[in-house]
């Protein structure tokens, strides 16, 4: 019986997440860039474009704002009021940043986000009524919404493209929210075929698209709990923790050697994506 | 034993009260002022409860009924299915959140004692009803009726009251 | 394990699978629709065919001539995602956006499906028959001198056929036009290192100075220094790489530089030797004729002329002394002067005086093969065909990979002189703008439906050459690969020599397993090797090792900057970008749709101008500009772009199509119309940056659409992308 | 008064019956039990029922992809020409006649999908044969007529489960029986060196992510014996 | 000035109110008809936009709302002024409210089922909307119950279902009258099926008063609390310039506020379309004027009291949005909604254009717009001007298919008021009879001047 079921187990449901006596195990999917490799070359997005069925909105529609990628790369120019930037530009690829403490999950009318086993913020297509509040409450805001029924709207998808589309992944149709999902088609289909060697997916085994094509490796992917996982080891160099809102680098004295920041975490969406600063040379 | 009903039409609230008044304070066989007595008027008026006599009204029990009801419905409802929900686990809040939850709980706390008070009216007042056949449409426009029932053979008694008080119009019904 | 019957295309058909048409179903109700859709399989199947599960093909990227070898992901028959093949010493698994979209070339739906022949303003489908036929008449009675053949890069097999059909026609004109192109700089590396492309270690660097070449945008081979460049970066020994880019036009790579140094347009080369007078008076031991040579390049005179200031040059030289190995570039933006060559010397110079030359700079292993490596395009080799369809010396065109009509400046006449030609065939991928003016289009399997060899240019370990092979069955029946229309077109001529081939397919095979010895265990079957060899997708052939032979030379003369002409007073720097470099991809809506990295600009072209001239001119965001040369005008949206000399104004190459099919047509405008004929002093290359313009608005005025919001690249002080001085970190520590 | 008080609780228990009820619905049935699909007209009427109760062929042997990959897939022709071939007792009837036109006509056989599961669902047939198939060793027709229904007693099959939602998950909510005896795969010394424990022979490492949501760990009895359930994440099936 | 005269005969009150339902003014079927054109314009609009998708409505990211928001908003405002003058003031013994709190608690009622479109229209998948409705399927998936729009949802169901009890119940007695008076066709019928045989009994009238005051009480805090939610729909959010504290009062505020002066609006217009000018006196407008002259400096004193906290709490990120309101894009919008918010209704503390018809029409229109614009104000700049930079977009403009639908919810609304007004009295009759006998009774009893207008006890 539910109330019976309430109140026996009441205290874990009281519980939180993300807390130290209910972790991720055996996966908790992370991610680190570092922006020194980054060179802003675009070919994570255009992977991302050809994994995940990333409609090609057009001009008229980009010029609204109806742009659907994933993975953007931002550029940013230096701040100060010098003459050229002298010191180039900064890159950063922006997409999901997966967060601990999604602000998108909670407020979802029908809950068609929310947080996986495996630590994702999964977005169910079916399920969605396109309220697009999840994405008026990314502070990121790299949810992409579909204005256009894309499958059918001219020029989109032309017959013979169509033969291109990735068949492990949905086409989304108009009305329907989408955002990164870490390539979860790889993921689920690395999950499957290691559950049926009964072991648990190693480093590497499952890459995402961004991250098989970056020609620099700026991109790491990989599970956060698995110690011997690059990940794992670049957060545990960089001293940044999951379910903390301030590092050792901004709290401590001498963490200011250290490159490893979340954006936006005095938020405290806890996002699972960690970037690495850009480093200019000082001698030049 | 036959009954009989008078609606007597008073145009003057005053005389209509004195009539009230009068029959309370009458002694007539079969009839018993506080059963067989129903006044109706085109307003509320408060004062026809003091000379009537006071009355209980429940409408309140069930409102309170009603509220508690629809609040616990809601936090057992919401809670219980946040349990039974397998992916309810959403920004780092716990499966069974309070905040959320207790809006909702008040939402149907209201919900619930707004129903159940209509509920509670229709079956105090008991409405929906047939019109008794003794109405008037004067009692709606700008005129009280009292509307007694009475032993056939003290009619007559009762009307003269009525009539003593200017009623305008007496109507009879035989009854059974 | 594949019997003689085995059609290997047969596994590439495309096969209708129920979880496959989920894809494009609505997003409406959840339906069951049993016994709606069709399932269809094999009527034969491989053990390697699993519906549901991916083939992986290795094959070669064709979209641009770097060479990454490339691995197709194949599911059901249909090509779904190019990924890059881990066993490439170009490419290790990586790939750029230009070479994902790919599949976008292949599944346009613009291509050309049938052949062509004019008639009037329209094409009229004809059979293969006839257009071969059309073809021997035309060849007929018109001597070889008067055929030409102009094409873009082509290595491998399909350049060997393309001389033996050359060959049976006796022409001799082949002509190889690549509108980009590092030509200047291959005659320049032959001087100084002896060959046209030596290998650049970016990686065993510790500075690079890179004088305009985008080595992560556009340059050569950006995928294979990209994996160099993030190698540099995390560095040897933990002393992470510094990037100095020096150039008038801020480029993907300059983006990235620890220290951009921007330059007076055409200034570079007095840099150049302004930094070795600047080693040489920070104590760098310089030869004697260099000293002398570069002795009135003091930092002053070169601060002048090139506006740099002599802090950056004298802390410049101080790093390039302290950190050694280095490695100097010379890009398209250093090349593109009459000077260009001088400009070429002195930066290479820069070189042979840091002693970089056999430690960053190696010689290049050459092809075992000659007749296979890659006959690289130049722009001379248009200037030729142009001069002779003006003279009428040409009668009969080929054009092939290449679209003069789009890149040729309008002040050659490229297209007027093309119609004199009496005829003309294209083979094309899509109606391009040459592919209109011809008289026969002839349709090509794309990229990924071909058989071929493709040898780089760049080799950067030994020589690879990449396998070039069918990832799926031809999307469209009547298309035939250059290889096969080649090998009909040799028939005509030389029947019995080639009857023994088939087709392109058996004539690859028979010439690559002729050398199967070299390559597999003595005994290896065949098919064995073969196979192999296909599944691999790439033969990697040691390559005679050379040797850096060239020498510097301090006799390099430097034209002062010159004044500017008051009347068109900004220098026009046409800019490649890494996706749509010459234009020829532009009709793949990937690249149109991935923002332009540094102004952020989709499906259109743009002025860049620096804020302090615009502000001067009265110019903002959008502005509708004119830009006239001597030699045309064109109008495009004005963009203001910190990073560009306030003499310069860009405009990028790629867009401006007025053919090629609905993704290209009609976005943007072409650069290349505008361009002056001022031409490389010593080689006679066109020198793109040679041509002066003015700006003038239209009074319009639209709204960019890029993908950067109202406050341009600004954090408004939020913490988002940060950078940290290098001294503040070490990176030795690191994962 | 009374009977308004008694109303009342009548009225509360009938409210904290009902929402109970409501809360607890998945303990209902999930959907209704077999809903039979539509007849389905093939190009073939290929008659099951001769090929797995006569001839007792193993349904893998056909659908032979469905232990490797997500789709169980039709035997392409060649297969069925295997077969027939040597098969002259039947080679005359009308089914052969026609199966053997397509295969010299070299032309695929327009088969039509008689399960087709609601849009935007994964279903992995791989991950459920090797499951109980292999690792259970469940006879293969009670595995795959979970899913497909008495096939060996149809012609042209047709479909017998509900394949909705609710009908996937009443499977998935039920608790299997997993033994961690012997799970270790031998030698395998990466996964020693992993920190993430012990992995049942099921496949399921102890600590997945199906216990996430109960946010128990499942405890490990000494005889290696853990229970657990299907993945039961909107992700698992829906991306 | 003419108040309600206390000798009025009761039978012409009757007479008159179902006078109204016979024979309006001619303007009645002008109305009627721009209203259904509007609403038909708006009814294209979506049928456009349902086909087509919500881009055409040129919603974009950053803007993932709009217009429909921020309509739902102000149409949910809006239904506060019914709650206002039929429960708040029946508590408080206002007795002028009598003539009025009808058609207010009908206004309650249509203003919140056009919010209800609002809700749907923005729905990027209207044909799944029933996903948020909380029932045990068989797939057992429930709706997000932590999401504040599904607080919203159940809010303002709780909302429209206890506003539309409330609004019947109180309306029996006059359903009687009718039912008693007009003697032919549907009406007779439908009057006879809705006034359950009410006959005015004195037991009929206790468990009447018990009842309206019961529920008048219940829907107080509800009023409060589904404006509030609202307010919570984006101050539970974390995008700056909305998670801010005092959202639910300023919003509560802002409900009254828009309600009150879409009260004038309709005031006006009814006692001229019903010829109610013996009803709905100059007195009374002259109350709800000052009423809503009150509400007004509530809403500016909360309103500046936002700004204040913004700037003074040095949320550089909230700060920047409030700047970019007062200066960017979107400064017109900002600057007029601030004016007509806090200056136009200074023109209410005027006496004499306190009964000045014309002006007051104008006003009411004006505070309305203003109020409109504060909901856009509300929802629009955020989007533009988040919390990421990279993402800002100033340019965004509502496409005319946005527009249409928030006409056309105009029209919807109007047509929907006009015709309840033409079939139910909009004035309750019953209680403008107790009101005249209540002020002439004590007119009668007592002569001591001040308590004659105990009616001003209310504020």
């Amino acid at each position: 019986m539910s109330v019976s079921n309430l109140l026996e187990n009441w205290s874990d449901f009281r519980h939180k997440h993300p807390v130290e006596d209910v972790p991720h195990d055996p996966y908790k999917w992370a991610m680190s860039i570092d922006l020194d490799a980054c060179t802003g070359c675009n070919a994570c997005s255009v992977a991302c474009y050809a994994e995940n069925n990333l409609p090609v909105v057009g001009k008229e529609r980009y010029a609204h704002g109806q742009a659907m990628h994933w993975m953007r790369i931002e550029r940013y120019w230096p701040e100060d009021d010098r003459e050229f930037p002298d010191q180039g530009a900064q890159f950063l690829p922006m997409m999901c940043q997966q967060c601990e403490a999604a602000p998108c999950e909670t407020v979802c009318p029908v809950g068609a986000t929310n947080h996986t086993p495996d630590g994702l913020n999964s977005q169910i297509y079916n399920r969605c009524i396109g309220s697009r509040y999840c994405s008026a409450n990314c502070p990121f805001k790299v949810r992409y919404f579909n204005w256009y029924d894309y499958p059918t709207t001219e020029n989109v998808w032309p017959a013979e493209m169509t033969q291109q589309l990735n068949p492990d992944i949905t086409v989304r149709g108009k009305g329907v929210m989408e955002k990164c999902t870490f390539c979860i088609q790889r993921i689920r289909v690395g999950q499957r075929n290691v559950k049926n060697e009964g072991r648990v997916l190693r480093d590497g085994e499952v890459q995402t698209a961004c991250q098989q094509v970056c020609p620099t490796n700026a991109i790491t992917f990989g599970n956060l709990i698995d110690t011997e996982s690059k990940v794992h080891q670049q957060w545990k160099a960089q001293r940044v923790e999951l379910a903390v809102d301030e590092q050792t680098k901004d709290t401590e004295e001498g963490g200011s050697d250290l490159r490893g920041y979340r954006i936006l975490e005095e938020l405290r969406p806890y996002p699972s994506v960690m970037y690495m600063e850009r480093v200019r040379e000082s001698a030049i | 034993m036959s009954k009989r009903h008078l609606l007597a039409i008073f145009s003057n609230f005053h005389e209509a009260e004195a009539a009230v008044k009068e029959l309370r304070n009458s002694s007539i066989k079969g009839f018993d002022a506080n059963q067989d007595l129903i006044v109706k008027s085109p307003i509320e008026h408060p004062e026809v409860e003091e000379f009537l006599g006071n009355k209980p009204v429940y409408v309140q029990w069930f409102t309170l009924c009603g509220a508690l009801t629809g609040g616990l419905l809601a936090f057992f409802l919401i809670s219980g299915s946040q349990a039974n929900f397998f992916d309810q686990v959403k920004g780092g809040k716990p499966v069974v959140p309070f905040p959320p939850n207790f809006v909702l709980t008040y939402e149907m706390f209201i919900l619930g004692g707004v129903y159940i008070s209509i509920l509670g009216f229709l079956i105090c007042a008991g409405l929906p009803a047939r019109r008794s056949p003794l109405y008037s449409s004067k009692v709606s426009e700008d005129q009280i009726g009292i509307l007694v029932k009475t032993d056939e053979e003290s009619a007559g008694v009762l009307k003269g009251i009525f009539t003593k008080h200017e009623a305008l119009e007496i109507q009879e019904e035989a009854g059974k | 394990m594949i019997d003689n019957n085995f059609d290997r295309r047969d596994f590439l058909k495309v096969l209708g699978w129920g979880g496959a048409a989920v894809a494009l179903s609505g997003c409406g109700n959840t339906s069951i629709e049993d016994g709606k859709e069709t399932v269809v399989s094999y009527v034969h199947a491989a053990d390697y065919v699993i519906p549901g599960i991916s083939v992986y093909f290795n094959s070669t990227c064709a979209q641009c001539e770097a060479g990454c070898s490339i691995s197709g992901r194949v599911r059901e028959g249909r090509v779904l995602k190019l990924e890059g093949n881990p066993d490439s010493v170009i490419n290790h698994g990586k790939m750029c956006g230009l070479g994902q979209a790919g599949v976008q070339h292949h599944y346009n739906p613009d291509r050309v499906r049938e052949p062509l022949l004019r008639s009037g303003d329209k094409g009229e489908v004809i059979t293969w028959e006839k257009a071969y036929a059309l073809i021997a008449e035309k060849l007929n009675g018109v001597s070889g001198d008067q055929i030409d053949f102009l094409t873009g890069t082509v290595s491998g097999h399909l350049k060997v056929l393309l001389g033996n059909y050359l060959d049976s026609l006796s022409s001799k004109n082949h002509f190889v036009y690549e509108a980009v192109s590092p030509a200047v700089q291959r005659a320049a590396n032959l001087k100084s290192y002896g060959m046209e492309m030596p290998r650049f270690n970016i990686n065993k660097a510790k500075v690079v100075v890179s004088f305009g070449a985008d080595f992560l945008g556009a340059w050569v081979s950006p995928v294979h220094f990209s994996q160099q460049y993030a190698e540099f970066r995390k560095g040897v020994d933990g002393q992470r790489g510094v990037l100095v880019q020096v150039e008038s036009k801020m480029t993907l790579t300059g983006a990235n530089a620890d220290r951009w140094l921007v330059v007076r347009p055409g200034t570079e080369g007095i840099l150049a030797l302004g930094v070795v007078n600047a080693l040489g008076a920070a104590g760098l031991q310089l030869p004697a004729d260099v000293a002398a040579a570069v002795k009135d390049y003091d930092k002053e005179r070169v601060s002048k002329d090139t506006g740099v200031s002599t802090e950056h040059l004298t802390k410049l030289a101080a790093l390039l002394k302290e950190r050694t190995p280095s490695l100097v570039l010379l890009g398209s933006a250093a090349e593109g002067y009459a000077h260009g060559s001088e400009n070429a010397a002195a930066i290479n110079l820069l070189n042979h005086v840091l002693g970089n030359v056999g430690k960053t700079v190696e010689a290049s292993a050459a092809v075992p093969y000659p007749q296979i490596a890659p006959a690289t395009g130049n722009s001379a080799g248009l200037r030729m065909v142009n001069n002779r369809l003006a003279d009428g010396q040409s009668k009969v065109l080929f054009t092939y990979g290449t679209n003069p009509v789009f890149t040729a400046p309008a002040e050659l006449k490229f297209k007027e002189n093309m119609a004199k030609a009496g005829f003309k065939v294209a083979f094309a991928h899509y109606l391009d703008e040459t592919a209109l003016q011809a008289d026969l289009v002839l349709p090509l399997n794309s990229a990924l439906e071909d058989w071929g060899t493709i040898v780089a240019e760049y080799q950067p370990d030994g020589v690879q050459i990449g396998v070039q092979q069918p990832l799926m069955e031809k999307l469209h029946p009547n298309t035939l690969g250059m290889g096969d229309i080649l090998l009909a077109l040799i028939k005509q001529r030389r029947a019995e020599e080639y009857k023994s081939f088939d087709d392109f397919y058996s004539y690859l095979r028979t010439a690559l397993l002729k050398n199967k010895s070299e390559f597999a265990a003595a005994g290896t079957d065949d098919d064995v090797y073969w196979n192999d060899l296909l599944s691999g997708g790439i033969i990697n052939v040691g390559g005679a090792s050379n040797k850096l032979a060239g020498k510097y030379s301090a006799n390099i003369q430097l034209p002062a900057p010159a004044e500017r002409d008051q009347n068109y007073p900004l220098t026009l720097i046409p800019s490649v970008t890494a996706s749509l470099r010459d234009g020829r991809n532009a009709n793949q809506p990937w690249l149109q749709e991935s923002p332009d990295p540094l102004t952020t600009i989709v499906w259109d072209s743009w002025v860049e101008i620096h804020p302090k001239k615009a502000a001067e001119l009265g110019i903002v965001e959008g502005d509708i500009v004119e830009v006239s040369s001597k030699n045309g005008s064109i109008k495009a949206q004005a963009y203001l772009f910190p990073g560009i000399h306030p003499d310069a104004v860009s405009i990028p190459l790629g867009n401006g199509h007025d053919a090629m099919g609905r993704y290209a047509k009609g976005f943007g405008v072409n650069a290349f119309q505008i361009l002056s004929r001022v031409f490389d002093n010593e080689t006679g290359e066109l020198a793109m940056h040679e041509t002066q313009v003015k700006l003038s608005k239209t009074g319009k005025r639209i709204i960019v659409v890029k993908e950067e919001g109202p406050v341009g690249g600004s954090q408004q002080g939020r913490k988002i992308a940060v950078t940290v001085s290098s001294d503040q970190v070490d990176l030795s520590e690191e994962v | 008064m009374h009977r308004f008080i008694r109303f009342s609780i009548l009225l509360m228990g009938l409210f904290a019956a009902s929402s109970s009820y409501s809360a607890e619905a998945h303990l209902a049935p999930l959907t209704t039990a077999d809903d039979l699909g539509p007849a389905i007209e093939q190009p073939i009427e290929f008659p099951h029922f001769r090929h797995a109760k006569d001839m007792q062929i193993n349904c893998m042997y056909c659908h032979t992809y469905a232990r490797r990959s997500s789709v169980a897939g039709i035997p392409p022709i060649q297969k069925c020409i295997g077969c027939h071939q040597s098969i002259e007792s039947v080679r005359e009837s009308p089914r052969i006649k026609k199966l053997f036109e397509y295969w010299e006509a070299n032309k695929a056989i327009p088969w039509k999908k008689v399960h087709d599961l609601p849009d935007f669902v994964r279903f992995n047939h791989e991950r459920h044969i090797k499951r109980f198939v292999f690792q259970q060793n469940r006879p293969v027709q009670e595995v795959c007529g979970a899913c497909h229904g008495d096939v060996k007693e149809m012609t042209v099959a047709r479909r017998q489960k509900p394949l909705s939602m609710g009908w996937c998950i009443s499977c998935h909510e039920k608790e299997h029986v997993v033994t961690t005896a012997g799970a270790m795969p031998a030698g395998d010394e990466t996964y020693k060196a992993s920190p993430m424990g012990p992995i049942a022979a099921g496949g399921m490492p102890v600590g997945d992510q199906a216990y996430w949501y109960s946010m128990k760990k499942p405890a490990v009895d000494a005889a290696g014996v853990v229970v657990a359930k299907g993945p039961n994440d909107c992700s698992s099936c829906h991306y | 000035m003419k108040d309600i005269r206390e000798d009025i005969a009761w039978a012409k009150i009757n007479t008159d109110v179902l006078k109204s339902l016979e024979s309006p003014r001619k303007l009645f079927w002008v109305i009627i008809i721009s209203a259904l054109t509007v609403f038909g314009i708006g009814v294209a609009c979506e049928l456009y936009q349902y086909n087509m998708g919500l881009g055409v409505a040129n919603l974009d990211n950053p803007h993932v709302w709009g217009l429909y928001i921020a309509t739902f908003i102000f149409w949910i405002g809006m239904s506060h002024s019914g709650t206002l003058l039929s429960a708040i003031l029946h508590l408080m013994h206002a007795d002028w409210r009598k003539p009025i709190y009808r058609f207010a608690e009908a206004m309650t009622t249509f203003s919140l089922m056009t919010a209800g479109l609002f809700v749907m229209v923005h729905l990027g998948r209207l044909w799944q909307f029933y996903y948020a409705v909380p029932y045990p399927n068989e797939r057992w998936i429930w709706p997000n119950f932590q999401s504040p729009l599904l607080w919203d949802a159940m809010a303002i169901f709780t909302y429209l279902s206890s506003s539309i009890l409330f609004l019947y119940v109180g309306m029996i007695p006059d359903l009687a009258i009718c039912r008693d008076n007009i003697h032919t066709g549907w009406r007779k019928k439908l009057y006879t099926l809705l006034s359950l045989g009410w006959e005015g009994t004195d037991r009929q009238w206790r468990n009447f008063r018990v009842t309206y005051l019961t529920i008048a009480c219940f829907l107080i805090p509800l009023a409060v609390s589904v404006h509030s939610i609202v307010a919570s729909d984006f101050a539970m959010s974390q995008q700056p310039g909305w998670h801010v504290t005092s959202f639910p009062p300023y919003f509560v505020a802002g409900a009254l506020y828009s309600g009150c002066a879409a009260i004038i609006t309709l005031f006006i217009i009814l006692r001229y379309v019903f010829k109610f000018e013996e009803y709905m006196t100059l007195a009374i407008l002259k109350k709800v004027v000052r009423l809503t002259f009150a509400i007004a400096m509530v809403w500016t004193y909360l309103n500046l009291i936002e700004y204040a906290t913004v700037w003074y709490s040095h949320d550089e990120v909230s700060k920047a949005v409030l700047i970019q309101k007062a200066t960017g894009t979107y400064a017109p919008f900002w600057w007029m909604m601030n004016f007509c918010g806090s200056i136009v209704p200074l023109i209410m503390a005027f006496k004499r254009f306190q009964t000045n018809i014309p002006v007051m029409m104008v006003v009411s229109l004006l505070l309305n717009m203003g109020m409109w614009l504060e909901r856009w104000m509300i929802v629009s700049p955020t989007f533009s001007h988040g919390y990421y930079p990279w993402t800002w977009d100033h340019d965004q403009w509502p496409s005319w298919v946005q527009w249409g639908v928030v006409f056309g919810s105009f029209g919807w609304f109007t047509f929907l008021f006009m015709v309840f007004c033409k079939i139910f009295p909009s004035v309750s009759m019953y209680e403008v009879k107790e009101m005249v006998y209540h002020r002439s009774l004590a007119s009668k009893k007592l002569e001591v001047a001040g308590m004659q207008e105990s009616g001003k006890g209310a504020h």
